[in-house]
């Protein structure tokens, strides 16, 4: 089943790293670009908070220090996200998205709410340990592969690529993202500033969906 | 009811460590029941040390500043592969000529096997890294300063 | 299928993991949590080791770091998290170190050596001259100088994979500028650690 | 292939219709007619519009046209015989646009909309595995390989009956008041939907319509095979009829308990698909 998402339509040659477009890859990859744009020229939204069942409501205020940081990281996600989409080789893949991690942790750490950060500092511990099984699996596929070239992986010559190696790399990038089981994502999603919230979540899905394309692949 | 007690654990978030945990480690334990692992011979940048070499171990084949064969994925894409490798700067040069070994660790000097790949044919990966560590610094500075 | 080396190393290095993995489901306190992570850590590198090539060191090297880094904006986010603003390091409070010349000498030793050696070791070399420099002192640096000096040394890092990639007759002057970019980025980064230790003289 | 896409569109939106007119009738109530959801979509267009002082407001005008954007996409890949996988993908995407849609404006409402759907998103899952496991028969993940097939072999749904029950429930999972409508349940007012108006609903009425019309003709595609127009039609209508008596007869789970409720499924659509897999290399 190699060639699953379609022929490549155009390769770039960054040494042994190969960047190339498949039609699959390249709907998550304008997706990714469309919403770095949001990111990059939208201003967060001020979110109300209501007491249910009463008439109070406040407004929450982002400050600007706060506000630029956070779109940083979120620029920075959309863009390991990206790199991540179009990346033909595991181990810059397993690269972009531990980068893709590192971001989600610090657009959120940086909200004021004890509540978001406890729930931060959680995610956070899962996506280090999410490394793990992510650089791990990336080794495995090295070594009874001899190539980390998903475009070689494709050509179906290799040896196969042993279930474990599959299930790790599976596992990581869950872990990094935690997508697509979001539950224990919820309260990070709960913290104002929309764009960069969701660049959380459609990273860490963007992930996800590549992973899938990946593992069918060898 | 099974379904609202498995939920009530899911909903904590205090609980998605030791969750994530438990499915690493029963992954970890599925692969050691599928090994063996057939090991794949035919290995990129295979590790060839002559220890005779005053270069040890940094010598990859060749003398210093003539182009060294690097076995790489897609050897046309770099056709600089193998000159990062036996370059030395003059400081290198002198220890090796004086030395028995230039018994240096990882990149201590431009030149080693190890710029080779991270620099020319998989630079694209170290390009990723120090963007990871910058990402990193730049969210303890944020949070440091803040505190402070 | 045959066992081979590599398959008993993967057996020791999965099984190490396991027990890791299994030590931190188990536990319940986030600081230990965070330390455990660490353990977690080296049977990761362990298997990319057993590749057993040369791809194998450049792959540890990025594991590594991002380990690592990963780890320095965790605790962060824990000190925030459980309001942890006291500093209880306090330099190096030896009032001898504090006023002699000792430490200035060690330090720029460590520098001068570091920049000759250059590239990732030479960077920690020059960085932990100025931790200690920094360390012993009490010196209160402007933060935003270095970090602006380690943006720049990324960007050169960027700037000389451009040039492997897609001018590869000028692998030279690339080669320079990964260097140089690479002692300068390390260096400033050690340093800046080392300035956030050492800011309790006063 | 505009006029398709209109017509795609608008037929999407009376097969919304007749799932709440069918609801409506089982539960003893007369129910709107059939083309409400219709002029709903025409009213909304000439009403007028505003963004919300609270909003941040590129986003909350972008994630309308990225809403459109995708299932316009989805639309042309179904009905180009593309990949499945792109098909998947999009469909999995659309929770971000919810959430887009919940957390642009600043409301509460629509933020806890937004966060639900995002939190549900394993319900997506049942859908791919069901993917893998046509894949597993079929070799392929390109429609008109999947169409081929079903030509040699005859309907998919008797091939891989539990796949097909999957995508009914990963269909079920996005319909109007069913057991898994956590977005839009009413304590949250319309849920992610509530601080857009005028022609910002509309434009997600418009998306809803299409979506609908992806989402069925996929199913009928994949489990039933290329049938004329018209039984087309038919099989589209009678899919969201068993859909709305599903959607009735059912309570409304709380948010957690539906997200557990769906990755239970996931688990044993993931036995099934390993099952496949390894009978099939057997």
């Amino acid at each position: 089943m190699s060639n699953l998402a379609g022929i490549p339509y155009y390769v770039l040659e960054f040494g042994d790293e190969l960047v190339y477009f498949t039609p699959y890859t390249i709907t998550l990859f304008l997706l990714a670009l469309t919403f770095t744009i949001f990111v990059l020229v939208s201003r967060p939204e001020r979110q109300v908070d209501i007491a249910f069942g009463g008439d109070a409501y406040t407004t929450k205020e982002i400050t600007i220090s706060e506000m630029r940081f956070r779109r940083f990281m979120a620029i920075a996600c959309g863009l390991a996200s990206m790199g991540a989409m179009v990346t033909g080789d595991i181990f810059n893949f397993t690269l972009f998205t531990a980068m893709v991690g590192i971001t989600n942790v610090g657009i959120v750490a940086a909200v004021k709410s004890p509540h978001v950060q406890n729930a931060a500092f959680q995610y956070g511990l899962v996506a280090l340990t999410a490394t793990v099984p992510l650089f791990g699996g990336a080794a495995v596929y090295a070594a009874a592969t001899g190539s980390l070239s998903m475009i070689e992986l494709a050509k179906g010559t290799l040896p196969a690529v042993p279930f474990v190696a599959k299930a790790f790399l599976v596992l990581g990038v869950i872990g990094e993202g935690m997508a697509p089981f979001y539950a224990a994502k919820a309260e990070m999603f709960r913290a104002p500033g929309a764009p960069y919230v969701i660049m959380c979540s459609l990273s860490s899905l963007l992930i996800f969906l590549r992973v899938i394309e990946v593992v069918m692949l060898g | 009811m099974i379904i609202r007690r498995i939920s009530h654990y899911l909903c904590n978030y205090e609980n998605i460590v030791p969750l994530f945990a438990g499915a690493c480690a029963f992954i970890v334990l599925i692969g050691i029941l599928l090994l063996p692992i057939q090991y794949h011979n035919d290995q990129l940048y295979p590790k060839t040390i002559d220890r005779n070499s005053t270069l040890d171990p940094y010598d990859r084949g060749g003398p210093p500043f003539a182009q060294a064969t690097i076995r790489a994925q897609y050897p046309e894409n770099s056709p600089s592969a193998g000159l990062v490798t036996s370059y030395l700067t003059p400081f290198s040069q002198f220890l090796a000529d004086t030395t028995p070994h230039l018994g240096t660790t990882i990149v201590a000097h431009p030149g080693g096997i190890l710029d080779e790949i991270l620099y020319n044919t998989r630079g694209l990966d170290t390009v990723v890294e120090p963007t990871i560590l910058f990402i990193a610094f730049a969210i303890a500075s944020y949070l440091y300063r803040k505190g402070s | 299928m045959m066992w081979g080396q590599y398959s008993y190393g993967l057996l020791v290095v999965l099984i190490a993991a396991a027990i890791a993995f299994i030590a931190l489901a188990m536990e319940t306190d986030d600081l230990h949590r965070f330390l455990l992570l660490d353990l977690i850590e080296i049977p990761s590198l362990a298997v990319i080791a057993l590749l057993g090539t040369d791809l194998a060191e450049a792959l540890v090297l990025p594991g590594l770091t991002v380990g690592i880094a990963e780890q320095l904006a965790l605790s962060q986010i824990y000190c925030v998290k459980e309001r942890i603003s006291a500093n209880p390091v306090h330099g190096l409070n030896i009032e001898v170190i504090a006023k002699a010349d000792a430490p200035l000498i060690i330090s720029i030793f460590l520098v001068v050596y570091g920049l000759i050696l250059s590239g990732f070791t030479g960077g920690g070399v020059a960085g932990l001259g100025l931790v200690f420099f920094f360390m012993s002192r009490g010196y209160k640096e402007d933060l935003n100088l270095l970090e602006m000096a380690s943006g720049i040394s990324w960007a050169v890092w960027i700037f000389a994979f451009f040039v492997f990639m897609f001018l590869p007759q000028y692998w030279y002057v690339a080669l320079m500028c990964a260097a140089v970019g690479i002692v300068l980025k390390v260096t400033v980064k050690m340093s800046l650690v080392g300035t956030m230790w050492g800011k309790g003289d006063e | 292939m505009i006029a398709e896409l209109v017509l795609a569109t608008v037929f999407g939106l009376l097969l919304l219709g007749i799932h709440r007119k069918v609801i409506a009738r089982i539960q003893r109530r007369p129910g709107p007619p059939v083309w409400q959801e219709i002029l709903h979509m025409l009213k909304f267009s000439f009403k007028s519009t505003w963004v919300p002082a609270t909003a941040s407001a590129t986003l909350f005008i972008g994630v309308v046209l990225v809403a459109i954007g995708i299932w316009t996409a989805a639309f042309f890949v179904v009905f180009t015989g593309g990949s499945l996988l792109v098909v998947f993908a999009i469909y999995m995407l659309h929770k971000i646009v919810e959430h887009g849609f919940g957390l642009s404006s600043g409301s509460p409402y629509g933020k806890f909309g937004g966060v639900r759907s995002v939190i549900s998103a394993a319900s997506e899952i049942p859908l791919f595995v069901s993917v893998a496991a046509i894949a597993i028969f079929t070799r392929s993940f390109t429609l008109s390989d999947i169409v081929l097939y079903q030509q040699v072999h005859g309907p998919l749904l008797f091939i891989a009956f539990p796949a097909a029950i999957a995508m009914y429930l990963v269909i079920l999972s996005k319909m109007p008041s069913g057991p898994f409508s956590i977005v839009e349940s009413k304590e949250l007012v319309s849920g992610y939907k509530t601080e857009h108006f005028g022609v910002w609903r509309a434009g997600l009425e418009v998306c809803n319509g299409l979506k609908t019309t992806v989402l069925f003709s996929t199913f009928i595609l994949v489990f039933i095979g290329q049938v004329p127009i018209l039984w087309m039609v038919v099989g589209m209508v009678l899919l969201v009829i068993s859909l709305s008596f599903a959607c009735a007869l059912t309570p409304m789970l709380s948010p957690f308990d539906s997200v557990t409720v769906q990755t239970i499924v996931t688990g044993l659509m993931l036995c099934y698909g390993t099952f496949l897999y390894v009978g099939g290399v057997a």
